[in-house]
C-alpha cells in the first residue's frame, strides 16, 4: 500500500468502526454529565444489537430497504426503556451505581440471549439481509484527497454518528437543558437551589443513554457481525466507556477518542501490507491500539475530570 | 409595622432530632434582621425552611401576610425570597453568568442567549456595586466574587427578602466592608435581609434587630441599638463570654523557625512568595496579617513541605527542613492545622477516632511493626476529645463528616497540639465558628505559647490576629514587609500595611516586633 | 428493628425476590420453576460431585472478587481483573511445567509467579495513575485486550505454534487424589484454601495494618493523606499492585487446579468481570466479597444442571442479575423493612 | 436428577444406544462445527428412531472454558454411551473426563486425545482449502488473494497452508496476502482486513475465522451492494455459508466454502459404537477420501471448467498423489 492508500483506507474505516462506539459513549456522556455512573453500556448496546436484529429479521418484508433505519430507533427506545431499570436503581432507591451497572450488563445479555433461545429456539439469529447501504457522495468525493477519504464509501450511519455528536454538543453546551445537565452533575444541591428536578434530570440523561447506547448496538450488529449471539456485542461498551473518559466526558471529545480507537484498530490491521511492518510478528499490531490509547492518554490527554456529583445519589440535604 | 415575612412556631426535625423547636421570626420591610446562635444552633435550618429546600413538621409561613406552603426553591423564588447560602451553591467550572441563569435561562431558538443574560448580569452588578466579571469561572474567582454572584443569583430572579447564611465566614475585612456595603444598597432600594453571622460586631453595624436561637429553640428577639455584644453572647451561649482573650505577656527564648529569602511557586508556576524572610521564636504567637492571596497559603505548605521550594531555607531549631517530606517535617516537630478542614484536614469518611490519630497510628504505641492496635487509637481519640470537649453522636467511631465543624476543628486542634509540636502553624483556625469555640480555641493557642512552644497563626480577621498574636508579621505581594506590636498598632495602620503602604512612608519609623 | 437485623435481611429478601421474579419468567415462558430451581439446587448441593464443582466455580471469584474489592476500597476502580487474571494464569501455567521442582517449593513458587504477574500487570496502570493521573478505567480496559493477546502469542510460541501448554508437574498441582475421590473428580482443589487465606489477609490488610489505614485514607481523601504526610503516589501503585496479585492468584487457580495449563484465549474468562459483581454484592469487605462469590459461584455453577432438564442456563443469569440489582437498591428494602417494624410496633 | 439412573446397566448398549454431544465457546447453532456435530448427532438419532433427551441424543452448551468438564461428566451420570466433545479447546477435559470414566466412550473433535475409549477425530482441513485455493486461483482476475484468519492456532493453520498450495498449484505467481486477526468474534476486524484487502486489489477472499469471518462476508457484499460488477468473492469455511454471502435475490458473493463434514465423521463413529466397533484409542483422520472435506455446491459461480480441474486434484489428493503440507513456513 502507498502512503495514499493508506490514508483512504485508515480515514474511512476508523470512521466507520468509531460509529457504534461514538454514539454509545455519548449516551455514557449524557449519564455521567448528569451524575450518574453507566457502566451498563455493555449490557445498553447488547439490548439495542438485539432487538435491532430481531426487528430487522422480522419485520424486512414490511419496511424493505428502511428496515434497518427503523430498527436503529425500535433498538433505541428498547434500550431506552431497559435503562430505567439503571435509573431507578441508581437514582430512586440510591443504589451503588456502578452495581447498578453491572447488573445491567448481567442482565442485558441474559435477557437477550434468553429471547433468542425463545424466539428462534437456538442461541444466535440467522443473518440479517437488508443492511445499511455504502455511497458516494457526488462532487465531494471528486475533491483531491480528502474526497477519497471522507467522501467515498459513506455509511449513513457514520453520518447519523457524527451529526448526534455534534447535535449532542449543542445540547449539552448551548441549550438550557445542558447547562442544567451539567449543573445536576456537578453539584446538584446547587442545582435545587435554583429550582431544578435533580431526580427528573437524571431519569432523562439515564434514558438517552439508553437510547443512544440501543442504537450504537444496533448499528453494530445491523452494520458488522450481522447476526445476534453470545459474542455479538463484546467489550464494545467498555471501549466506549474507555472513549468518554478519553474523551473528557465531552460529545466531541467521545468522537475524536472513538475515531481514535478506530483509527489505531485500522492501522494495526492496515500495518499488514506496509513493507517492514509486515514483517514484526502479528502479536504486536494486535496489541497495537490498545498499546497507542494508553500512549495516548498518558502522554497528551492528561489529567480528565469526572463530573463532580458523578457516582453519589443525590439526597435531599446531605452535605 | 407590617411584616414581609414571618415564620411561626416552626418545627423541623431529623429523624428523632429536632433541629428547629417552635421558633418564631419576623422580618419587616426594609429590616436587616440578624439570626444569631451557636454552631449547630438550627440557623441554617429554619432558612432552608424559609427556602423551600425542608419542610417544616409545624408552624406556619406567611409573606405578605399571606400564608403560604413553600414545596421547593421554586416557590420561594415565586415569593420573592432569595438565598445565599452557607455553603456556595456555585457550578464550580461554570461561568458567572451560567450560574446566576442556571434554572431560568434566556433563550434564542432554543439556544441559552449568554451575550443577553451576562449584559442583564453586568448590568445588575453596576446598579448594586457588585463588581463580577460575567464570563470568569467560578473556581478563577475569590471567594468574595463568588459571594457577589450568589447575591446577583437572587436579585436575577428579582429576589425582594434576601436571606445571607453566614457570607461573611470566609472573606477578608476588605471584603466584608464591601459586603456591609451591598447590604445597605440592598435596603436602600426597599429589599429586606436576614443575616445569618458569629460576628457580633457585624450585627451591631448593620442590623436593626436580632433573633437569637439556642439548641434549636427561639430565645427571642431585640433591637439592637438596645443592647450589646455581651448581652448577645450571653444570650446566645447562655453563659459571659470573653470577647478578649485573656493572657500573660509572651515571653520569647529561642529561635524555632527560620525562613529565609524563600521563594515558592503556586500551582501555575507563579512565583507566590517571593524572597520572604520570617523568623519566630519559642514561646511566642506570631500572626500573619494580609490580604487573602498574598502568598499565604504557599508559605504554609513550603514550611510544611507539601509543596516545592524554589530558593531559600526554612530551618527549624536550627534544623535546615527546606524541601524535607511532610511526614519528616511533622517528625521534626512542626504542626499543622490546615486551612481547609474539609478538604486538607480530614478524611470526611473515617471515623473521627481514625481522624486523630492521623499523624500518630504508624508510631508506637499505636502501631508496631506496621501492625495498627485499634484499640490504641480508641484510647488515643477519647483521651483527646475529652480534653478538647470533641462533641459527637457516637464517641470516636462516629464519621468525621457528622461532626459540626466547630467539633471538626476541636478535633483537629487536639491532634495537632497533642503531638506537642515545638511549631504550631494555625490557618484560619476558628473559621465559621461560634463565639464559644473561637474562645476556646484562643486559649488552646496561647497554652501551646505559655509551654514554650512556637505558634503560627494565619488568619484574615484583623481583631483575631491583634487578640491572639504577640507579633505581627504583614505580609503583602509575597513578602513580610514590616513586623508591628499588635499593643502598639490600630485596625487601620494593618489595614494600610496590608495593602501595600510602607509604614515608612506614613511616619518614617520602622519598628521591629517587641524588641 | 435493630441494624444487625436488617443487614442480614436485605440480602436475604434480596436473593428471594431475584428466585421469585425468576419463577416468574420461567412460568411466563413456559417452563416449570419448582422443577428448574430443583434442578439448581442439585446442581450446586446435589452430590459431593456439585458440592466439589461448586466450591472449585467459587474459588476464583473469591480472588477476583478480593481484587477488584481491593482496588474499590482504596478509591480505585480495577476493571482490569481480567487482564491481570489471565497473566497470572500464564505465569502459574508456565512455572508449573517448565520447573522441575519439589513440591514445597515448586507450588509456591507457581503461586508466587501468578501473583507476580498479576501484580506488575496492575503496576502500569497504578504508575501512570500516580504519576500522571491517567484514569485507571481506561488503562486497566486496554490493559486486558493486551493481556489477552500476549498470553495467546506466548502460549504459541512456548508450545511451537500448538495452541496449549503443556500440562504443569504434579508437584505444582493444587489437585489431589483425595479431593478427587472424595468429590467423584469435580476438579476441586486446595485452591479454596489459598481463597479464604486471602480473605483473611485482606482483612488483615485493610483493618491491622497502618498500610491499609494509609490505602484507605488515601482512597478517600488524596488531599488529607498528603496533609497527613502520607505518600500519596506510592499508594495508588501499591494499591494497584496488591489488586492485581489478588487477580494473579485468581489465575493460579485456574493454571494449578482447574485446567492444569493455558490454552489460547478465544476471548476473555468473563471471572474479571465477574469480580465486580462479586465484590459490589459484599459491599467490598472481604467477608462480604467471600459471600458474594458463594453467591453468584454457587448460582452459576448450579445452573449448569438446569438445561439437563431441559431449563435455559440464561434464566439463571437472569437470576444473577437480578440479584444483584436488588441488593444494590438495599435502601429501598431498608425503608421498607422499616415502615414494615414501624406499622408493627404501632399495632 | 443425576445419580437416579445408575441402575441402567452398561451392557444393553446394543439396544438403546445413546449419544450426546458437548459444544464449545461456539455454542450449538455457531454456523460452523458445533452445528454440524449436532447435524449429524440428530440425523444419527432420526435414522435410528431415537428421541431427543436421555436415552436418546442431545448436548449441552459451554459458556466458559470451566463449564466443558462439568458438562462432560453431566452427559456422562445421564448415562449416554458416547459423547462427543466438540472443539480443540475440549481436548483436556476430554481426557480428564474419559480417564475417570474408562466405561463411557468419548470422542474427541479437532484434537487427539491419548485414551482407550476416546476416539479422536481430525480433518484434513488442508485438503479442502487446496481446492478452495485452486478455486481462487481460478476466478481471481486481479491474481492478488487474501486468506483471513482467526487465532494463529494449528486448524487454522492447516486451513491457511493448503489453500496456499492450492492457489500455487494453479499460478505459482498469484500473491496470496494473508491475515490473522487475533479472534474468532472480532466481525469488526474481519470486516476491516477484508476492506484492506480488497482495496488492494484481492478480489478473492477464503477466511478460516469465525465470526470475525461474518465481517469479511459484511464487506464484500457491502461491496457487491455498492457496485455489482465488483469482482469480489468470499469462500466460507467448515460448512456452507451460502447464506451469509447473498447480497440480493440475484447476487451472492460466496464462491464456494470448504466444508468440515463433522456431520459426516460424528455419524460415521456413532454408527461403529452403535455396532460394538468403537474405535477407541484411535485417532481418525477424515479429508476429501472419505468425504470428511468437501467443497460447497458454488451456485454456477466456479465455471465448468475449473470444476473438472477440482475435481481432477480431489482424485490426486485423495489418492495420495498430492501431498498437501499442514504447515506454512512461518513468518518470524
Ligand atoms: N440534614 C440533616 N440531617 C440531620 N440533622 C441535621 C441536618 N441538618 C442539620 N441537622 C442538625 O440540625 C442542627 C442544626 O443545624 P444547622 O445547620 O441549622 O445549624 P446552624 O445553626 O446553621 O450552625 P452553623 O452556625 O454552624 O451554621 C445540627 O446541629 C444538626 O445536628
Ligand atoms: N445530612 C446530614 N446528616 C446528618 N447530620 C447532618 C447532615 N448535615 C448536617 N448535619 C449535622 O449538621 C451539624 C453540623 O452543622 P453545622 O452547620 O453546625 O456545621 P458547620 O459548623 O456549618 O460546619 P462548617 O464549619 O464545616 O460549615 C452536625 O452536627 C451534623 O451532624
Ligand atoms: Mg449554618
Ligand atoms: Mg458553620
Amino acid at each position: 500500500m502507498s502512503f495514499l492508500e493508506v490514508l483512504y483506507f485508515l480515514v474511512p474505516t476508523a470512521i466507520f468502526y468509531a460509529a457504534p462506539l461514538i454514539l454509545t459513549a455519548i449516551g455514557g456522556v449524557f449519564s455521567e454529565r448528569s451524575g450518574v455512573v453507566n457502566i451498563g453500556l455493555e449490557g445498553l448496546m447488547v439490548i439495542g444489537a438485539f432487538v435491532g436484529i430481531v426487528f430487522n429479521l422480522t419485520y424486512v418484508d414490511t419496511f424493505g430497504s428502511w428496515t434497518p433505519w427503523i430498527a436503529l430507533l425500535v433498538a433505541g427506545l428498547a434500550a431506552g426503556i431497559f435503562s430505567i431499570l439503571h435509573a431507578v436503581a441508581a437514582i430512586s432507591f440510591r443504589a451503588d451505581q456502578t452495581v447498578s451497572g453491572v447488573a445491567i450488563n448481567l442482565l442485558g445479555l441474559a435477557v437477550a440471549l434468553f429471547s433468542v433461545k425463545m424466539l428462534y429456539d437456538k442461541g444466535q439469529t440467522d443473518m440479517i439481509k437488508v443492511r445499511f447501504p455504502r455511497f458516494n457522495i457526488p462532487y465531494l468525493e471528486d475533491i483531491p484527497l480528502i474526497g477519497p477519504m471522507l467522501f467515498k464509501d459513506v455509511y449513513g450511519t457514520s453520518i447519523l454518528a457524527i451529526a448526534v455528536a455534534i447535535l449532542a454538543w449543542v445540547i449539552i453546551y448551548k441549550t438550557p437543558f445542558g447547562l442544567r445537565l451539567r449543573a445536576v452533575g456537578e453539584h446538584p444541591t446547587a442545582a435545587d437551589t435554583m429550582g431544578i428536578n435533580v431526580t427528573k434530570m437524571r431519569y432523562i440523561a439515564v434514558i438517552i443513554s439508553g437510547v443512544l447506547g440501543g442504537i450504537g448496538g444496533a448499528i453494530y450488529s445491523q452494520t458488522i457481525s450481522g447476526d445476534f449471539g453470545h459474542g455479538t456485542i463484546n467489550g464494545q461498551g467498555f471501549m466506549a466507556l474507555a472513549a468518554m473518559i478519553f474523551g473528557k466526558w465531552h460529545p466531541l471529545g467521545a468522537l475524536g477518542a472513538a475515531i481514535f480507537f478506530g483509527f489505531a484498530q485500522s492501522l494495526s490491521i492496515a500495518g499488514n501490507s506496509i513493507p517492514y511492518i509486515q514483517d514484526i510478528p502479528a502479536v504486536y499490531l494486535h496489541i497495537l491500539p490498545y498499546v497507542l490509547t494508553i500512549f495516548a492518554v498518558a502522554g497528551f490527554i492528561g489529567k480528565a475530570h469526572a463530573p463532580k456529583a458523578v457516582g453519589q445519589p443525590y439526597i435531599k440535604g446531605k452535605r | 409595622m407590617e411584616y414581609v415575612i414571618e415564620m411561626l412556631g416552626i418545627r423541623k426535625q431529623f429523624g428523632s432530632f429536632v433541629a428547629n423547636d417552635n421558633i418564631t421570626l419576623q422580618l419587616k420591610k426594609g429590616e436587616i434582621h440578624a439570626l444569631l446562635g451557636e454552631n449547630g444552633a438550627g440557623k441554617s435550618t429554619l432558612m432552608n425552611v424559609l427556602f423551600g429546600l425542608y419542610q417544616p413538621e409545624a408552624g406556619e409561613i406567611r409573606v405578605n401576610g399571606k400564608k403560604v406552603k413553600i414545596s421547593d426553591p421554586n416557590v420561594a423564588n415565586d415569593l420573592g425570597i432569595g438565598m445565599v447560602h452557607q455553603h456556595f451553591m456555585l457550578v464550580e467550572n461554570f461561568t458567572v453568568t451560567e450560574n446566576i441563569i442556571l434554572g431560568s435561562e434566556p433563550t434564542k431558538k432554543g439556544i441559552v442567549n449568554i451575550k443577553d443574560a451576562a449584559k442583564k448580569v453586568k448590568a445588575l452588578s453596576e446598579k448594586y456595586g457588585l463588581n463580577v466579571d460575567p464570563y470568569a469561572k467560578i473556581e478563577d474567582i475569590s471567594v468574595g466574587m463568588q459571594q457577589r454572584v450568589e447575591i446577583i443569583k437572587t436579585l436575577y430572579r428579582g429576589a425582594e427578602n434576601i436571606i445571607f447564611d453566614e457570607p461573611t465566614a470566609s472573606l477578608t475585612p476588605q471584603e466584608i466592608s464591601e459586603l456591609i456595603q451591598i447590604m445597605k444598597r440592598l435596603i436602600a432600594e426597599g429589599k429586606s435581609i436576614i443575616l445569618i453571622t458569629h460576628k457580633l460586631q457585624e450585627i451591631m453595624e448593620v442590623s436593626d434587630r436580632v433573633t437569637v436561637i439556642r439548641k434549636g429553640q427561639g430565645i427571642g428577639t431585640v433591637t439592637t441599638s438596645e443592647t450589646t455584644p455581651n448581652q448577645l453572647a450571653e444570650l446566645m451561649v447562655g453563659r459571659q463570654v470573653e470577647f478578649k482573650t485573656k493572657k500573660a505577656k509572651a515571653n520569647p527564648k529561642e529561635e524555632i523557625l527560620k525562613v529565609e529569602n524563600l521563594v515558592v511557586t503556586d500551582y501555575r508556576n507563579i512565583e507566590k512568595v517571593k524572597g520572604l524572610n520570617l523568623s519566630i521564636r519559642s514561646g511566642e504567637i506570631v500572626g500573619i496579617a494580609g490580604i487573602d492571596g498574598n502568598g499565604q497559603t504557599e508559605l504554609i505548605e513550603a514550611i510544611t513541605g507539601l509543596r516545592k521550594v524554589k530558593s531559600g531555607t526554612v530551618s527549624l531549631n536550627n534544623k535546615n527542613i527546606t524541601n524535607l517530606k511532610p511526614r519528616d517535617i511533622t517528625e521534626s516537630g512542626v504542626g499543622h492545622i490546615p486551612q481547609d478542614r474539609h478538604k486538607h484536614g480530614l478524611v470526611l469518611d473515617f471515623p473521627i477516632g481514625h481522624n486523630i490519630a492521623l499523624q500518630t497510628y504508624y508510631q508506637s504505641p499505636i502501631a508496631t511493626a506496621g501492625v495498627i492496635d485499634y484499640s490504641k487509637i480508641s484510647e488515643l481519640a477519647q483521651k483527646i476529645m475529652k480534653e478538647y470537649d470533641v462533641r459527637s453522636g457516637h464517641g470516636e467511631v462516629t464519621p468525621a463528616r457528622a461532626l459540626s465543624g466547630g467539633n471538626q476543628q476541636k478535633a483537629i486542634i487536639g491532634r495537632e497540639v497533642d503531638r506537642n509540636p515545638d511549631l504550631l502553624i494555625a490557618a484560619l483556625p476558628t473559621r465559621g465558628l461560634d463565639v464559644g469555640a473561637i474562645e476556646f480555641i484562643h486559649q488552646r493557642l496561647i497554652e501551646q505559647r505559655d509551654k514554650g512552644k512556637a505558634v503560627l497563626l494565619i488568619s484574615f480577621e484583623l481583631d483575631e490576629v491583634m487578640n491572639v498574636s504577640d507579633r505581627i508579621a504583614v505580609i503583602y505581594d509575597g513578602q513580610i514587609i514590616d513586623t508591628v506590636n499588635p499593643n502598639e498598632t490600630t485596625e487601620q495602620e494593618l489595614g494600610l500595611l496590608m495593602a501595600g503602604q510602607d509604614r515608612k512612608s506614613n511616619n518614617g519609623q520602622v519598628k521591629e516586633g517587641d524588641e | 428493628m435493630s441494624n444487625k437485623l436488617t443487614n442480614i435481611l436485605v440480602p436475604v429478601i434480596s436473593v428471594i425476590l431475584g428466585l421469585l421474579v425468576g419463577a416468574i419468567v420461567m412460568l411466563v415462558s413456559g417452563y416449570d420453576p419448582v422443577q428448574g430451581y430443583i434442578a439448581l439446587w442439585e446442581g450446586i448441593f446435589g452430590d459431593m460431585f456439585t458440592i466439589g464443582g461448586t466450591i472449585r466455580q467459587i474459588t476464583p471469584y473469591i480472588l477476583a472478587g478480593l481484587a477488584v474489592a481491593f482496588a474499590f476500597r482504596t478509591g480505585l476502580f480495577n476493571i482490569g481483573v481480567e487482564g491481570q487474571l489471565i497473566m497470572g494464569w500464564l505465569a502459574a501455567a508456565y512455572v508449573g511445567y517448565a520447573f522441575e521442582l519439589p513440591a514445597i517449593i515448586h507450588l509456591p513458587l507457581a503461586i508466587l509467579a501468578a501473583a507476580l504477574a498479576g501484580a506488575l500487570w496492575a503496576f502500569i496502570p497504578g504508575l501512570l495513575k500516580a504519576k500522571l493521573q491517567v484514569h485507571e478505567v481506561i488503562v486497566t480496559i486496554m490493559m486486558n485486550y493486551i493481556a489477552l493477546h500476549v498470553a495467546n502469542a506466548v502460549i504459541q510460541s512456548i508450545s511451537d505454534s500448538g495452541e496449549k501448554t503443556p500440562m504443569i508437574h504434579e508437584s505444582a498441582s493444587l489437585r489431589s487424589t483425595f479431593l478427587d475421590t472424595l468429590t467423584d473428580y469435580s476438579r476441586m482443589h486446595y485452591g479454596i484454601v489459598i481463597a479464604l487465606i486471602m480473605v483473611v489477609i485482606m482483612w488483615f490488610i485493610l483493618e491491622k495494618t497502618k498500610r491499609g489505614f494509609e490505602l484507605k485514607a488515601v482512597g478517600f481523601n488524596q488531599n488529607a493523606s498528603e496533609y497527613a504526610g502520607m505518600n500519596v503516589k506510592s499508594n495508588i501503585i501499591l494499591a494497584m499492585v496488591i489488586s492485581g496479585a489478588f487477580a494473579g492468584l485468581a489465575g493460579a487457580m485456574e493454571a494449578l487446579g482447574t485446567f492444569g495449563n493455558i490454552t489460547v484465549q478465544a476471548g476473555f474468562t468473563g471471572i474479571g468481570f465477574d469480580g465486580i459483581a462479586v465484590a459490589l454484592l459484599g459491599a467490598n469487605a472481604p467477608f462480604g466479597v467471600l459471600l458474594g462469590a458463594i453467591l453468584f459461584g454457587a448460582l452459576k455453577f448450579g445452573s449448569l444442571n438446569m438445561p439437563n432438564v431441559g431449563i435455559p442456563v440464561e434464566i439463571v443469569s437472569i437470576i444473577i442479575a437480578l440479584v444483584i440489582f436488588f441488593v444494590a437498591s438495599g435502601y429501598i428494602i431498608r425503608v421498607l423493612l422499616e415502615r414494615l417494624s414501624k406499622k408493627k410496633e404501632a399495632k | 436428577a443425576c445419580g437416579s439412573k445408575d441402575d441402567t446397566t452398561k451392557g444393553d448398549k446394543e439396544d438403546n444406544f445413546s449419544l450426546a454431544m458437548v459444544t464449545d465457546l461456539g455454542g450449538v447453532d455457531d454456523k460452523s462445527f458445533n452445528q454440524s456435530a449436532w447435524e449429524g448427532i440428530q440425523k444419527f438419532g432420526k435414522d435410528n428412531g431415537m428421541k431427543k433427551g436421555d436415552g436418546g441424543y442431545d448436548y449441552l452448551q459451554s459458556a466458559s472454558s470451566s463449564e466443558y468438564n462439568t458438562n462432560l461428566t453431566n452427559m456422562n451420570r445421564r448415562n449416554f454411551d458416547l459423547i462427543f466433545g466438540v472443539g480443540y479447546l475440549m481436548a483436556d477435559a476430554v481426557k480428564e473426563v474419559a480417564d475417570q470414566k474408562p466405561d463411557t466412550n468419548f470422542s474427541i473433535i479437532d484434537a487427539t486425545v491419548d485414551a482407550p475409549n476416546v476416539a479422536s477425530i481430525l480433518f484434513k482441513e488442508q485438503e479442502g482449502a487446496f481446492l478452495a485455493g485452486v478455486a481462487a486461483a481460478s476466478v481471481t482476475k486481479s491474481n492478488k488473494i487474501g486468506f483471513v484468519g482467526g487465532i494463529d492456532i494449528p486448524v487454522i493453520n492447516r486451513f491457511h497452508a493448503g489453500f496456499v498450495e492450492g492457489v500455487k498449484a494453479v499460478n505459482p505467481d498469484i500473491k496470496v496476502d494473508v491475515q490473522y486477526t487475533g479472534a474468532f468474534d472480532k466481525a469488526e476486524l474481519g470486516k476491516t482486513t477484508a476492506n484492506r484487502m480488497f482495496t488492494t486489489g484481492v478480489d478473492v477472499i477464503f477466511h478460516a475465522a469465525g465470526a470475525t469471518g461474518n465481517g469479511v462476508f459484511t464487506e464484500a457484499k457491502e461491496r457487491k451492494a455498492k457496485d455489482p460488477n465488483a469482482n469480489v468473492w468470499v469462500i466460507g469455511v467448515d460448512a456452507d455459508q451460502y447464506k451469509e454471502g447473498q447480497v440480493n435475490d440475484k447476487t451472492n458473493v460466496t464462491l464456494t466454502s470448504v466444508m468440515k463434514r463433522v456431520d459426516v465423521a460424528v455419524q460415521d463413529v456413532a454408527k461403529q459404537a452403535k455396532e460394538g466397533k468403537f474405535p477407541g484409542g484411535e485417532t481418525l483422520v477424515y479429508g476429501l477420501s472419505d468425504n470428511g472435506m468437501a467443497l460447497a455446491d458454488s451456485h454456477g459461480a466456479i465455471s465448468d471448467e475449473t470444476m473438472k480441474k477440482i475435481d481432477d486434484f480431489a482424485k490426486q489428493i485423495a489418492d495420495g498423489t498430492i501431498k498437501v503440507p499442514e504447515k506454512v513456513e512461518k513468518k518470524k
